[in-house]
């Protein structure tokens, strides 16, 4: 992949479906033109064709500094790292983050891995963050819960620990 | 020791017009009086802190009068993601009234508003908005709205999971003007053949209409990912670390778990709510509305687009406290000051009184958010599975009426019943050609013609669970991915609703529908909070209910006709 | 005559007879009382006297043949953390928990503390039928029977009536806890 | 000439499989795969199609063959069959004048004989002193209350003897009495036991039964009757036996009955003579008159009654099936012209039971009502393969072939079952109809099939136990049971314990499992799981044991089953952990060699007739080359 980079991007360029096509490729390399019914019905497309490719997360991640939302544009650009990693492994790191789910040691690993791995660097210093607040917290595999009487830490939790006369809190809607 | 003797009962004489009171709908719903110490406080309290923001180094070493040594996890966040290091300062000296001005002042624009609001903490923000009363508070949610042009999102469950009533009902509730449709299962194992269902119905109501299937992470992703559904919003933030906590995450793994839902190029909003903490126990002794605002700004840390919030499964908690609908219609103020795409509440059945279901709505529906209801049941509460709704499929002409009096766009219009029945019609036999062709359990024409003209799911005949369990774990084991739907719907001949599906799909590729406030509208543009930006500027100004959209919403079921007046406008 | 429709008002005394302790009759179900039941509190969120519900959870129990002992736990209000105290306690292993608004919860001491047998969230649907078929159905549990799950309600509009006043009474329950205190026997008087 | 790809499709019933191989010059074979899907629509009819089209497409990927490869697609000569199930319950108990109570409560209280007058507990301060009370309570009583009432009154002098409640409280009661008496609980329609009468309540200790009133010579005892009344209470006792407690009222004409329910007849039409049988009689008689006019050519059931209703359906669907194509199949030739073809061809009863509310019963009494399960088949002659085939050439873009009669070719693909050889019967247990071929010596086939199969089984078991749940029904016929004695233990079916690390999840606890695939599933059921074992395997046994017997019959010489010699178990239902044990068990008396098929040695009971289909066209193509 060594397409010359594309100029920055201005809102004015949004929506890229319509006023820039020629800038979007699906992962496999494909134009965005070439998904079409007779392709889907060939079998010439596969699921594969329909994901987004790391480019064009880059170039939303320019719409997004342009109009001025700097997280929706970090955001985007840890998703662009994030494309190479597998469904699985997205999941399971995504489990590893959960609190009291591992060690200083694991969560420093993940970052190595994001980085040497995947190429990942934006994701990996969040993963470093997080171990370094969750060290200050007490919230790595190895602490307790500071009250064990009261605190609930399963995933599974059948009862909030709490008043849940009604639906759980935040439950989906 | 404890003895608990018998509380003596008076029986005083009481009057007609009591009685006549005490027999009122109002009287079925619960208050309760404030109790700040704990929490149990809208948006009015002693014990919030006061708001306060240092910085050394290019780093915010003091939040709301905390140290950041002593910062908990929401804090640090808040402090390294949310807040813009750069202006904090000059942002945070502002008198707090100044701010409040600026949000209704119509001469000073959105982006002006936004460019100070980026630098405030949270109890700054509670400062600006506890001196806005209700009014002022819509007035600051018109300008402040992300997308110019207002939606509604619905709801469309079956207390039976059975996915024929999913795509009809899905498809009238698209064919009726919503945006966004939103399922979510009883039995989960029924959800691939749901969210199909569901999915299908959208398109075949109007093309592009987005859909969800609210299920635990792993799966939702996962249906996400092979383009079965389109956007997600059940990804739950708490605004105390004890809470968070207690729901299994934090704010690094939800941000981590955003990243992924934009790396497979899919829609996400948050979802959080005043009211959540105290009812988990664990305020730590904040106002409500404090700690819906640490929520929001946690969600624009993460980088997320947009944020469900207008206190959702909570709504009675603060619907019990003075001030609590106030409160409420702040948070999605918030959010929108945070410039987030806002789907505001309204979701969850709130009152048994018809006037407070009304009145709880109008902060949202009189200035217009990105979707005024986070899930009105496009079937009714009995069939709804998020425990029902602030507003059912019986209040649809009720809806259509209050945009019609006060010439307002809540997202909804009416539609003559042959339109109607044409869709869920022509949305039951897709679905019935697409499950036979991908080898799932039957539909028979039985059905279809039920699903045709049913209210409920009681006027469904019965499915075969069994059978449409092992079909629905098939869709699994196959990984029959949206693609397949487009080339069955092909197959079967349902050339349009296999193009309205592909158009979705390929959005994907190009990333459109990440933007903040991203939806596709009829002819499948993608409408977000940058080609459609909010620009109201004072009257005249911003999106105006007017033209063709207008004569639409003039629509009703019986309206006489002025030419003759012994017949009705059709 | 008094009738289960309108229970007799009744006099309910706990008297602490000193530190629980673990049971050893495998006929026995352990019933455990959070911090605020009967006092402050006498009823529970939709005025059930407490008298009624511990009245009607130990009939439930006898009426099985099975042996009951009532604890109270003061060191936490969490009611899984309240069942599985008395879970430990119990002789057969099997308890109920119970909140002074009235939730409630069947445990099992081989049970993870935030698993359940059966969990009864709704207070405000709880009325003396439901705490009999509790006991019932704990004694049975306790026995190694396979009884039906008591059927759990569903009521949509429980929310805007109880959802704020749970929480009230969750917070008042809290603030009885006595962090310090190991659970206690309770003798149970129940009166006229 | 190079080889040949081709492909065996055989549309079943519920499957449709397909078999790739390449042909070579001389006839011989090289296995490239298998594939297996649902069959759409019913077999033999144009909806049929896509399912062989998915078959074929699926073994073509897995091998990496395209379509434009293939040769020739060989198709089995499927004819549509459609089965039905029904049930009618045939017996009903009723109590008169509220005689008995005999509902088994699960804890009634005190122990011993009572015998005096019924009087409600509302009386019973005015009750005369030198009687004896039998008290009845009302519901909404507080057991405290009524305890309190009892004593009050046995301290009056009266003879309280024994108490009928409403509630679920006798142990609360007798716990509370000065002197305990027999108490018996949950009578729901308490307010139907007749007042001022004689009567006698019974309570055997816990683990034991009743003793007198389970006795009739014991009812007259208490009772003072006569012999010819006497000759009366019989069916009374009888109903009572085995109960831990029981009340019984002596009431004018006061009788419990068990009576037969006509639910019609049924008229079985063979080649030679008609006769008709009383569903109700049961299912021996219907298989014997069944027997009696064989070969069946249609069967009727009389309108208004399940069977016949069931009956008319299946012929229904049938003709619809057959109906849809009359345009279009105009110009193929086979049945043209004719009526359609939609006569019931195979009947199985069932004697079965269902568990029913007894009628006048006070406490929502259960008894075991007997009743008949009926299945049903229509089979038509008249296939719409071509038109089949035609789809399936003009997709593929290769000659597509019907070659073959389904049972030669189960046959020719069971042969390839190691260890196997002709003579040779094939027994296809499948979901709907459970079908027989037999090959001679000397190369000639006979095909049966009768009605009655594995959703049979399904259903018996749904009903017998009372599960009312199709869903778990299947799963307690798939899968082996066991009971949850722990959270970290449980205890087989076979009587081996097995122990887990983790626990076992809550809604498990002590109840009877069934370990299917996706870990313990609870069974709804008050049935111990030995009694649960019992009718599963009832069920299998009086659907495929009788069944294969009944088909076997047909196709042995002179119907003797002891002159076969290999019986190859093919189907779905052969993969089944316990029926193939079953079968050859039944079959081993009569000296027969029994077991599961194993395809190409490696494909279990699945594939032999798309396999055979592949091996029949090889030895047809053989000598043509070879004499050509």
């Amino acid at each position: 992949m060594s397409t010359p980079a594309p100029p920055t991007l201005t809102v004015a360029d949004y929506p890229l479906s319509t006023n820039r096509p020629e800038l979007l490729r699906t992962p496999t390399g494909k134009p965005v033109t070439a998904l079409t019914m007779d392709a889907v019905v060939s079998g010439e497309l596969t699921a594969e064709d329909l994901r987004i490719a790391p480019e064009t997360l880059e170039l939303q991640a320019q719409l997004a500094d342009a109009s001025g939302r700097p997280q929706l544009a970090a955001n985007f650009r840890r998703a662009a790292e994030m494309t190479a990693i597998p469904d699985a492994e997205v999941l399971s790191m995504y489990n590893a983050l959960r609190p009291r789910a591992s060690t200083a040691a694991q969560l420093t690993a993940m970052a190595d891995r994001l980085e040497s791995t995947y190429s990942a660097p934006v994701s990996a210093a969040l993963v470093r963050e997080a171990a370094e607040v969750y060290g200050r917290r007490r919230l790595l595999a190895d602490d307790e819960p500071e009250d064990a009487a009261t605190a609930a830490t399963s995933p599974d939790a059948v009862t909030p620990a709490v008043a849940a006369d009604e639906t759980t809190p935040g439950s989906p809607s | 020791m404890t003895a608990v003797a018998p509380r003596p009962t008076e029986q005083a004489r009481r009057s007609l017009r009591t009685e006549a009171l005490e027999a009122r709908p109002v009287n079925l719903d619960g208050f309760v009086e404030e109790w700040p110490e704990k929490g149990l406080v809208a948006m009015e309290s002693d014990f919030d802190p006061q708001p306060s923001v240092r910085v050394a180094d290019g780093v915010i070493t003091e939040l709301d009068g905390r140290a950041r040594a002593d910062f908990d996890f929401m804090d640090s966040f808040i402090a390294d993601h949310a807040i813009d290091v750069a202006t904090t300062e000059a942002s945070m000296a502002l008198p707090s009234v100044q701010i409040a001005r600026m949000l209704i002042d119509p001469g000073v624009s959105r982006a002006e508003v936004i460019a100070v609001t980026r630098g405030l903490t949270p109890a700054k923000v509670l400062d600006v908005v506890k001196l806005m009363n209700v009014v002022e508070i819509m007035q600051g949610m018109q300008k402040m709205r992300a997308r110019r042009t207002p939606a509604n999102q619905a709801h469309s469950t079956s207390a039976r999971d059975n996915p024929l009533q999913v795509a009809v009902d899905a498809a009238e509730g698209a064919l009726r003007g919503f945006a966004e449709l939103e399922t979510t299962l009883g039995v989960v194992r029924y959800a691939p053949l749901v969210a199909i269902a569901l999915q299908v119905g959208g398109q075949v109501g109007r093309g592009g209409v987005l859909t969800q299937c609210a299920l635990e992470e792993a799966t939702e992703l996962e249906l996400g990912m092979r383009g079965i559904t389109a956007y997600a919003e059940t990804i739950s933030i708490y605004g105390t670390e004890s809470v968070f906590v207690d729901g299994d995450d934090t704010p690094w793994s939800k941000t981590f778990l955003a990243s992924a839902y934009a790396s497979r190029g899919i829609k996400m909003r948050f979802t959080s709510g005043t009211g959540s903490e105290v009812q988990m126990g664990n305020a730590e002794g904040r106002s409500m509305l404090y700690l819906e605002i640490r929520c929001i700004l946690m969600a624009k840390g993460a980088g997320v687009q947009g944020l469900q919030n207008g206190s959702i499964s909570c709504i009675g908690v603060p619907g019990a406290v003075p001030g609590g609908i106030r409160a409420v219609a702040a948070e999605n103020l918030v959010a929108s000051m945070m410039d987030l795409e806002c789907a505001s509440g309204n979701d969850q059945s709130f009152s048994h009184s018809a006037m407070r279901r009304t009145a709880r709505m109008l902060p949202q529906l009189l200035p217009g958010t990105d979707f005024v209801c986070s899930g009105y049941s496009a079937v009714p509460n009995s069939d709804n599975m998020f425990a029902g709704s602030n507003f059912d499929t019986d209040d649809y002409d009720d809806w259509n009426t209050i945009q019609r009096d006060l010439q307002v766009d809540g997202g909804l219009r009416h539609v003559r019943e042959p339109e109607v029945l044409a869709v869920r019609a022509k949305a039951a036999r897709v679905l019935q050609a697409l499950f036979e062709h991908l080898e799932l359990p039957r539909i028979t024409d039985e059905e279809v013609e039920a699903a045709t003209y049913a209210n409920s799911s009681n006027d469904y005949p019965f499915r075969d669970v069994l059978a449409d369990l092992t079909g629905a774990q098939q869709v699994m084991d196959r990984g029959v991915t949206g693609l397949d739907l487009v080339r069955g719907l092909e197959a079967t001949g349902f050339h349009d609703v296999a193009e309205n599906l592909l158009t979705v799909l390929r959005q994907r590729v190009s990333g459109d529908l990440l933007q903040t406030a991203a939806v596709l509208t009829a002819d499948f543009t993608p409408l977000s909070a940058i080609n459609d930006a909010n620009d109201y500027a004072g009257p005249g100004t911003g999106y105006r209910l007017q033209g063709e959209r207008w004569e639409e919403l003039k629509k009703l079921r019986h309206v006489t006709s002025a030419t003759d007046p012994e017949t009705e406008v059709d | 005559m008094t009738t289960l429709d309108a229970p007799a008002e009744r006099t309910l005394t706990l008297r602490e007879t000193g530190p629980a302790t673990r049971g050893t009759r495998p006929d026995e179900v352990v019933i455990a009382v959070s911090p605020a039941f009967g006092d402050p509190f006498t009823q529970t969120i939709v005025g059930v006297p407490h008298a009624e519900v511990l009245r009607q959870l130990m009939a439930g129990i006898e009426e099985q043949g099975v042996g009951v002992r009532v604890v109270r736990v003061w060191g936490t209000a969490d009611l899984a953390a309240v069942s599985h105290i008395a879970a430990r306690l119990s002789g057969s292993g099997v308890s109920v928990g119970l909140l002074s608004r009235g939730t409630a919860m069947i445990h099992q001491k081989d049970l993870p503390r935030l698993s359940n047998l059966e969990l009864f969230p709704q207070s405000p649907l709880l009325d003396a039928p439901v705490f009999r078929a509790i006991g019932s159905n704990a004694a049975q549990y306790a026995k190694g029977q396979s009884p039906q799950p008591v059927p759990t309600r569903n009521d949509q509009m429980a929310r805007p009536r109880w959802q704020a006043k749970a929480a009230l009474l969750h917070l008042k329950e809290f603030e009885c806890i006595r962090a310090d205190a190991g659970p206690v026997e309770l003798e149970v008087t129940i009166s006229r | 000439m190079s080889d040949r790809l081709v492909v065996g499709v055989d549309i079943g019933n519920s499957t449709t499989e397909a078999c790739l191989a390449l042909v070579g010059p001389g006839g011989a074979v090289t296995h490239l795969g298998t594939a297996l899907t649902r069959t759409t629509g019913v077999k033999g009819t144009p909806a049929s199609t896509r399912g062989a089209l998915t078959a074929v497409g699926r073994v073509l990927a897995a091998a990496g063959r395209r379509s434009d490869e293939l040769d020739r697609v060989l198709l089995n000569e499927a004819t549509p069959v459609i089965s039905g199930l029904a049930m009618e319950t045939i017996t009903e108990t009723v109590i008169t004048e509220s005689t008995m109570i005999g509902h088994n409560p699960a804890t009634p209280g005190g122990e011993g004989l009572g015998v005096g007058t019924t009087v409600s507990v509302l009386d019973l301060a005015e009750h005369p002193v030198a009687e004896p009370a039998v008290v009845v309570v009302p519901p909404g009583w507080d057991f405290d209350d009524v305890a309190a009432a009892l004593n009050a009154a046995a301290a009056r002098g009266v003879p309280v003897v024994a108490a009928v409640l409403a509630g679920d409280d006798a142990v609360l009661v007798t716990n509370r009495l000065a002197r305990p008496v027999p108490v018996v609980d949950e009578v729901s329609a308490v307010e139907k036991v007749p007042l001022g009468m004689r009567a006698a309540v019974e309570v055997a200790a816990p683990g034991r039964t009743i003793r007198t009133l389970s006795n009739t010579y014991g009812i007259a005892t208490v009772f003072e009757l006569d012999p010819d009344q006497t000759r009366q209470v019989s069916p009374v006792a009888r109903a009572l036996t085995g109960n831990r407690s029981a009340v019984v009222v002596r009431t004018p004409a006061g009788d419990v009955t068990d009576r037969r329910i006509p639910v019609g007849v049924l008229e079985l039409r063979g080649e030679v003579r008609t006769t008709k049988v009383d569903v109700d009689a049961g299912a021996e008689a219907i298989m014997a008159a069944l027997a009696r006019v064989q070969p069946l050519r249609d069967a009727h059931g009389e309108p208004g009654t399940h069977v016949g209703g069931m009956l008319a359906a299946v012929r229904d669907t049938m003709a619809d099936t057959m109906g849809d194509g009359a345009g279009e199949g105009a110009g193929e030739g086979a049945g043209e012209g004719d009526a359609v073809d939609c006569a019931i061809r195979d009947v199985l009863a069932v004697d079965t039971f269902v568990p029913a509310e007894v009628r006048g019963g006070l406490a929502g009494e259960i008894t075991l009502e007997n009743a008949v399960g009926l299945a049903a088949m229509v089979r038509t002659s008249r296939s719409r393969m071509q038109a089949v085939a035609s789809q399936v050439a003009a997709e593929l873009g290769a000659e597509a072939v019907i070659g073959g009669v389904e049972g030669e070719m189960a046959v020719l693909g069971a042969l390839t079952t190691p260890g196997t050889r002709a003579p040779v019967v094939v027994v296809d247990l499948g979901g709907g109809s459970t079908d027989a071929a037999s090959l001679s010596a000397d190369g000639v086939c006979t095909a049966v099939h009768v009605a009655g199969a594995g959703e049979l089984v399904t259903k018996l078991v749904d009903s017998e136990l009372a599960l009312d749940d199709r869903e778990v029904a299947e799963l307690v016929k798939r899968w082996p049971l066991a009971k949850v004695e722990s959270f970290f233990h449980v205890r087989h079916e076979d009587g081996t314990v097995q122990f887990f690390d983790q626990p076992l999840p809550a809604h498990v606890f002590a109840r009877v499992v069934v370990l299917g695939p996706e870990g313990p599933v609870p069974i709804g059921t008050r049935h111990g799981l030995d009694a649960v074992r019992r009718v599963r395997r009832e069920a299998k046994r009086r659907v495929f044991v009788v069944n294969t017997l009944r088909a076997l019959r047909q196709v042995a010489p002179d119907g003797d089953l002891r002159r076969l010699e290999f019986v190859v178990l093919l189907g779905g239902s052969a993969l089944d952990f316990e029926i193939p044990d079953l079968v050859a068990d039944a079959l081993a008396e009569h000296g027969v060699v029994c077991g599961t098929g194993n395809v190409l040695g490696d494909q279990g009971p699945r594939n032999a007739v798309a396999s055979g289909l592949v091996a029949a066209h090889a030895q047809d193509a053989a000598p043509e080359r070879g004499s050509g």
